[in-house]
């Protein structure tokens, strides 16, 4: 904070008239994108505080829609997820190292990463609509997906809309989880385009550094998302 | 001194520079940006105002007769909505705090000009949202968009409101990053921490509401648009879900939201108290403190909004005992305050008697807090005029006269120009007399049992209400004056002088108005905040008397 | 005058002295520390305002002044907490063998029925003396039930009993108001609480309400058929006000006038486009054949009943002040 | 003085130490799926959470380079949030768990 300033980064293209030198610019951009992840870590806890009290209200009902979630492909889209927050890491590695190409390829293959997530995730909710999962006036529970579970018939509506919460939380949550994959596949795009045209040096990447702080923060929000949601009382579909 | 004020006008300064529509939409400078709200919020306020008023001439009588039941119901919805959102949250952040925290800090902008543009942008475009919706039909469910009322029953523009709201708190939460960004990275050298003005403690504070508080109504307000607009079932128990929920996660951001408006106010107090009694604040550090265990607190307190909807008793005795934690802090302000001018050399300048006027409301809106608190009594006294009047005590008392107070006390930095002081005077006095008729009566309505949000009401009711409205013309009045007399100081006014209260802020070390990066040269800060005793008086405000 | 002006709601249970008197402790507290500060500012302003040759002093603070000052109304509010809790979990936990009455709130009235079996809507009678535990839901949305004479409120949640009870100490009728907004009727969703002395009560059970069964049954049979939902209180429905229509001369469609006897309501029920009021659309469903004789008889005198104010039975007569009986529908 | 302090140049980890965190990640993946499906009746969720926190915290730690950063105020910035999330969590839940007891 109190570094004094030095003369040669006045001149400095990415340094922003208002700052002393370069050091505060990064400092201040770093904690700016931190304090803009812990807002968004309170926007998905709103959803997180939902989840919390409708699965400790519903408990059967919770289990029963988290059993028809496709586990396979939710599995596979946390992996997917990884390989894309391993390869952003490397990426910004590159860069501190110099090696442009590296980077770009690198920063190619999170947004590969990221529309392989999104496309996996788009055929998990046509599976939802074609199963009549998604909550509303075509909403039903086929017999398979009730296997294992008792309900009194005349309890069956109430069953039925309760366990619509679940649905209605599942798409709420990984609606706006996609909807911010999106916008960081946006962002990439960006950066990548930045980086091939060699904005970023070992001595000047924040916006990369930003850009994949934001990444990883959603690849965390899908790592709850994914026990939460799809990890519900598995092991009684047998 | 009066020689360099005459010159004031040909200097460069930020007002200038430039000319043109051009050089304001797209500026950068936080200067420009707080006047850009400036006038924005006081559309709003004037927008929110009327129907305020229209609200109180339907109550002049029991009977529904001046407008139908359904439009009082958009009258309420809407004045608290523009109110909350869209004056009181921005009002003193955003004008006052844009204007004034770079250079409290001795910076020369925020962290991040363009963010600060972006964010008046997009309060911008969720104004109009709000406009449209008002102008096209309006919303009814009240401001506080109660389910399932709001999503299943309420055939008014929810969807747009809420956007709207939505929309406008990323604009909220964009400036609180901004301003703890710039706390934290910006200031000059050798302001420390312990050398801060309590303004920019209570801004910071304020931020950190804004950060952690306001995403929550983000999306809480998109589950509620998601639930009207796409059927899901998250707070409507025909489709399975739980409308306390949506009580929880609404108070856990408007509680703190309470705060969001009170802190920046008492920021301004803390600042013109002492520099009206030429003194150093009494108990710096706690007073500093306070504020930020105002915004700490604060999110623990959300709850007691819930005490008769439902909830378990045990979560009640909770809430109810955290509340009072609240209430400490608070109460060291006041009195904080209050020694600060203890052998001090007091002057009644227009801003000291809004610092007067914030003490006094705010300690009765303090005080009938405490009553909301205590468990037993809120049963009584919940959804009633109480509430009503509590909280305009805190948020029209409190509020309001500490950004009037600030803009009186800033307005000769910000234009240039003296106000004239006796109109000044007149208004503030005007302001406190409407603004004590017309909502002290609501507290016996309240305890009489008038229920809020009442169109007609028994006619043992009528006397109060009759005083009350009485109330809210006279302090419609308070409010035109300060906004005549500003626009027509701009034109008229004296010069003011670089320092015409002799404050020590470092605002004030620079020229009036400053120019656009703010200082010359990036000062040195080697005084603590609110040195008065090696201040000289200041000349306007003797030559005054 | 004065009767319209009063200060102080009426004590009417057990519960609102305990209220009051913590209340009471409350206004006195505000008003001594708002004196203690005023006063001190007051002093302090005037005592040292600026005069020439003096110089304000140097004071930091006092850690010592700070800390008793927060300890001193940590102390009070402990005291306020303990006591404010010590009411409402009076008020949350109703006493065992208390009488039973179930209310349902609707858009935009109350439904209440006693154990016994009759049922009322916006108004309950109930004996003085006696523990009333009331169970509620609501058919929509969150509606609030509460009686300022009696210090109680609670909200009503549909998909939900919420519970509350109180025990009355003085006959006399006290309002009843829904203070949880619930759409465009919120404030004619009001009601009455009559407080009979037991003997009383009795009477009034055993002829199955106040009004005879007719009417009361009417009245039931009136809601159950949504009739409300267009026929409201204050003529702001789709329908016109039913409330003092008996007898009076009304002003059709067609420009006729008729007098509003038995038959005629009798006819609007049954093929209400037949003569339909000015000012209102012909878009009253037909109830032939949905409801028998003896219904159609409890509806028309549910119908006459309603010139018998302040019966408050069709809702909100309580506040109507007599300029506003009008049945011309607004605008 | 100012290359000195940042993180810029002084930490770029091993590319070996990211590929470390990808595998564990993955197994850690592998690990909560299958577990899911053994009935440890209500632990089931418990160590379901529990893996799910210990991706995150090495996430955050090494991908988002917490572990390595000279930065007090982000750490602090990242407690804050948990706490404020937490609080909003434990506070709601707490009027929940505790309904049916009165």
């Amino acid at each position: 904070m109190s570094d004094s300033p030095i003369a040669l980064e006045h001149h400095d293209p990415n340094l922003q008239h208002h700052f002393v030198n370069a050091e505060q610019q990064r400092q201040a951009s770093s904690l700016g994108m931190w304090l803009f992840l812990a807002t968004e870590l309170m926007f998905f806890g709103g959803m997180f505080c939902a989840y919390l009290i409708y699965r400790y209200s519903y408990p059967v009902e919770f289990g029963v829609g988290s059993r028809t979630l496709n586990l396979p492909l939710g599995a596979a889209n946390t992996a997917v997820l990884i390989c894309s927050s391993l390869t952003v890491a490397l990426a910004i590695r590159a860069t501190q190292m110099a090696k442009r190409t590296l980077a770009v390829v690198l920063l190619l293959l999170t947004m590969v990463f990221g529309l392989t997530f999104l496309v996996i995730k788009g055929f998990e909710w046509k599976e939802k609509y074609e199963k009549h999962h998604i909550p509303g006036a075509s909403f039903q529970l086929s017999a398979e997906d009730m296997k294992g579970v008792n309900v009194d018939p005349q309890n069956m509506q109430d069953f039925q809309q309760r366990t619509q919460t679940f649905y209605s939380l599942y798409f709420a949550m990984t609606g706006l989880h996609a909807l911010h994959m999106i916008i960081g596949v946006g962002l990439f795009l960006y950066l990548t385009y930045a980086t091939w045209k060699g904005r970023y040096t070992p001595e000047y990447y924040t916006p990369l550094e930003n850009g994949g702080l934001y990444w990883h923060f959603v690849d965390i929000v899908w790592i709850y998302l994914f026990p939460l949601l799809y990890l519900i009382d598995r092991n009684l579909q047998k | 001194m009066a020689t360099t004020a005459n010159f004031t006008a040909e200097r460069e300064n930020y007002l200038n520079t430039e000319y043109g529509a051009r050089s304001w939409l797209l500026t950068t400078d936080h200067k420009r940006i707080a006047l850009l709200y400036l006038v924005s919020i006081t559309f709003f306020f004037f927008v929110g105002g009327f129907f305020a008023l229209m609200i109180r001439l339907e109550l002049l009588t029991p009977a529904g007769d001046l407008v139908l039941a359904d439009t009082y119901n958009k009258l309420f919805t809407m004045h608290g909505q523009i109110m909350v959102f869209f004056f009181l949250i921005p009002s003193i952040p955003a004008t006052l705090g844009n204007f004034l925290v770079p250079m409290m800090i001795g910076a020369k902008d925020l962290a991040f000009p363009r963010i600060n543009l972006l964010s008046w942008y997009l309060y911008i475009i969720a104004g109009t949202l709000m406009m449209h919706c008002v102008l096209t039909g309006g919303v009814d469910t009240g401001w506080t968009f109660y389910t399932p009322y709001s999503t299943a029953f309420s055939n008014t523009k929810v969807i747009e409101a809420g956007l709207a709201i939505f929309i406008n708190g990323f604009s909220s939460i964009l400036t609180g990053l901004n301003f703890v960004v710039t706390i934290h990275r910006m200031r000059a050298p050798g302001m420390t921490w312990s050398r801060l003005p309590l303004f920019i403690w209570s801004t910071y504070a304020t931020s950190v509401i804004f950060l952690l508080g306001t995403p929550v109504i983000a999306i809480t307000l998109l589950l509620v648009v998601f639930e009207r607009a796409f059927h899901l079932g998250i707070f409507d128990p025909n489709r399975g879900g739980d409308p306390l929920l949506f009580q929880h996660l609404f108070w856990f951001y408007s509680h703190p939201a309470v705060y969001i408006m009170i802190l920046p106010a008492m920021g301004v107090v803390s600042e013109i108290v002492p520099c009206f009694s030429r003194k150093r604040v009494f108990g710096y550090n706690f007073v500093a403190m306070s504020s930020i265990a105002i915004a700490v607190f604060g999110f623990l307190v959300w709850a007691h909004h819930l005490f008769v909807a439902g909830i378990s008793l045990y979560s009640a005795l909770i809430f109810s005992a955290l509340s009072y934690l609240v209430a400490v802090p608070s109460a060291i302000k006041v009195f904080n305050w209050t020694a600060t001018m203890y052998k001090g050399s007091v002057t009644f300048s227009t801003p000291m008697l809004y610092a007067f006027g914030f003490i006094g409301l705010f300690t009765i809106g303090g005080l009938t807090g405490l009553f909301l608190a205590a468990l037993g009594i809120d049963v009584h006294v919940h959804d009633t005029y109480f509430v009503i009047a509590h909280f305009h005590y805190i948020m029209v008392g409190g509020a309001v006269m500490g950004f009037l107070g600030g803009m009186h006390f800033w307005w000769p930095k910000i234009s240039g120009k003296l106000y004239p002081e006796a109109w000044g005077r007149l208004a503030a006095a005007i302001v406190f007399i409407g603004f004590n008729l017309t909502f002290f009566p609501q507290f016996i309505l309240g305890y009489m049992g008038m229920p809020r949000r009442y169109w007609q009401y028994p006619p043992e009711f009528q006397v109060l209400n009759v005083l009350s409205t009485a109330g809210s013309t006279i302090l419609a009045v308070g409010y035109l004056l300060p906004m005549i007399y500003f626009t027509w100081s701009l034109r008229y006014g004296k010069p003011a002088g670089d320092n015409p209260w002799g404050a020590s802020g470092l605002e004030w070390q620079t020229s009036s108005p400053p120019t656009t990066f703010n200082f010359d040269e990036t000062p040195i800060v080697t005084r603590e905040a609110y040195d008065y005793e090696n201040m000289p008086l200041p000349e306007e405000v003797s030559l005054e008397r | 005058m004065f009767d319209n002006f009063p200060l102080w709601p009426t004590q009417a249970s057990t519960y609102a002295a305990n209220v009051d008197l913590l209340y009471i402790f409350l206004v006195l507290l505000s008003l001594f520390i708002c004196a203690a500060i005023f006063i001190t500012i007051f002093v302090f302003a005037t005592k040292y305002r600026r005069r020439h040759g003096r110089l304000p002093e140097h004071i930091e603070g006092s850690t010592i002044l700070e800390v008793t000052w927060s300890i001193i109304p940590l102390g009070i509010f402990l005291v306020i907490f303990v006591w404010g809790a010590v009411i409402y979990f009076q008020e949350r936990t109703p006493p065992q063998g208390a009488t039973e009455v179930y209310v349902v709130g609707k858009q935009w009235m109350w439904k209440l029925q006693h154990q016994e079996g009759v049922r009322e809507i916006n108004e309950l009678h109930i004996p003085v003396g006696h523990d009333i535990k009331l169970i509620m839901t609501s058919q929509d949305v969150i509606h609030s039930f509460f009686v300022p004479a009696f210090r109680i409120k609670q909200d009503v949640l549909p998909g939900r009993y919420a519970t509350a009870w109180f025990r009355a100490t003085k006959p006399g009728t006290y309002h009843l108001f829904c203070s949880q907004y619930c759409g465009s009727q919120h404030s004619g969703m009001i009601g009455q609480i009559v407080v009979m002395e037991p003997a009383e009560y009795q009477a009034w059970l055993t002829a199955g309400g106040a009004f005879g069964s007719l009417a009361s049954n009417g009245a039931a049979l009136f809601a159950q058929l949504g009739c409300p939902t267009c026929h409201q209180s204050e003529s702001q429905g789709r329908g016109p006000s039913l409330a003092g229509v008996y007898g009076k001369p009304v002003l059709l469609e067609d420009g006729r006038t008729v007098t509003a006897d038995e038959n005629y309501i009798r006819e609007s029920i049954m093929s209400p486009s037949a003569k339909v009021v000015s000012g209102f659309k012909p878009i009253m469903p037909v109830f032939q054949g949905l409801v028998n004789e003896e219904e159609l008889n409890e509806l028309v005198a549910y119908v006459k009943s309603l010139n018998q104010l302040p019966t408050g039975a069709a809702g909100s007569t309580l506040m109507a002040s007599p300029g506003t009986q009008s049945q011309e529908p607004k605008e | 003085m100012s290359s000195q302090n940042s993180e810029h140049s002084d930490h770029v980890l091993p590319s070996g130490l990211y590929w470390g965190i990808w595998f564990t990640l993955i197994v850690l993946t592998l690990v909560t799926a299958w577990v899911a499906n053994i009935d440890l009746g209500r632990l089931n969720t418990v160590v379901a959470l529990v893996i799910a926190t210990g991706k995150a915290i090495v996430v955050v730690l090494f991908f988002m380079h917490v572990k390595y950063t000279s930065e007090k105020l982000t750490k602090v910035v990242v407690f804050s949030a948990i706490f404020f999330l937490l609080i909003l969590l434990a506070l709601s839940m707490a009027d929940y768990a505790t309904r049916l007891m009165s």
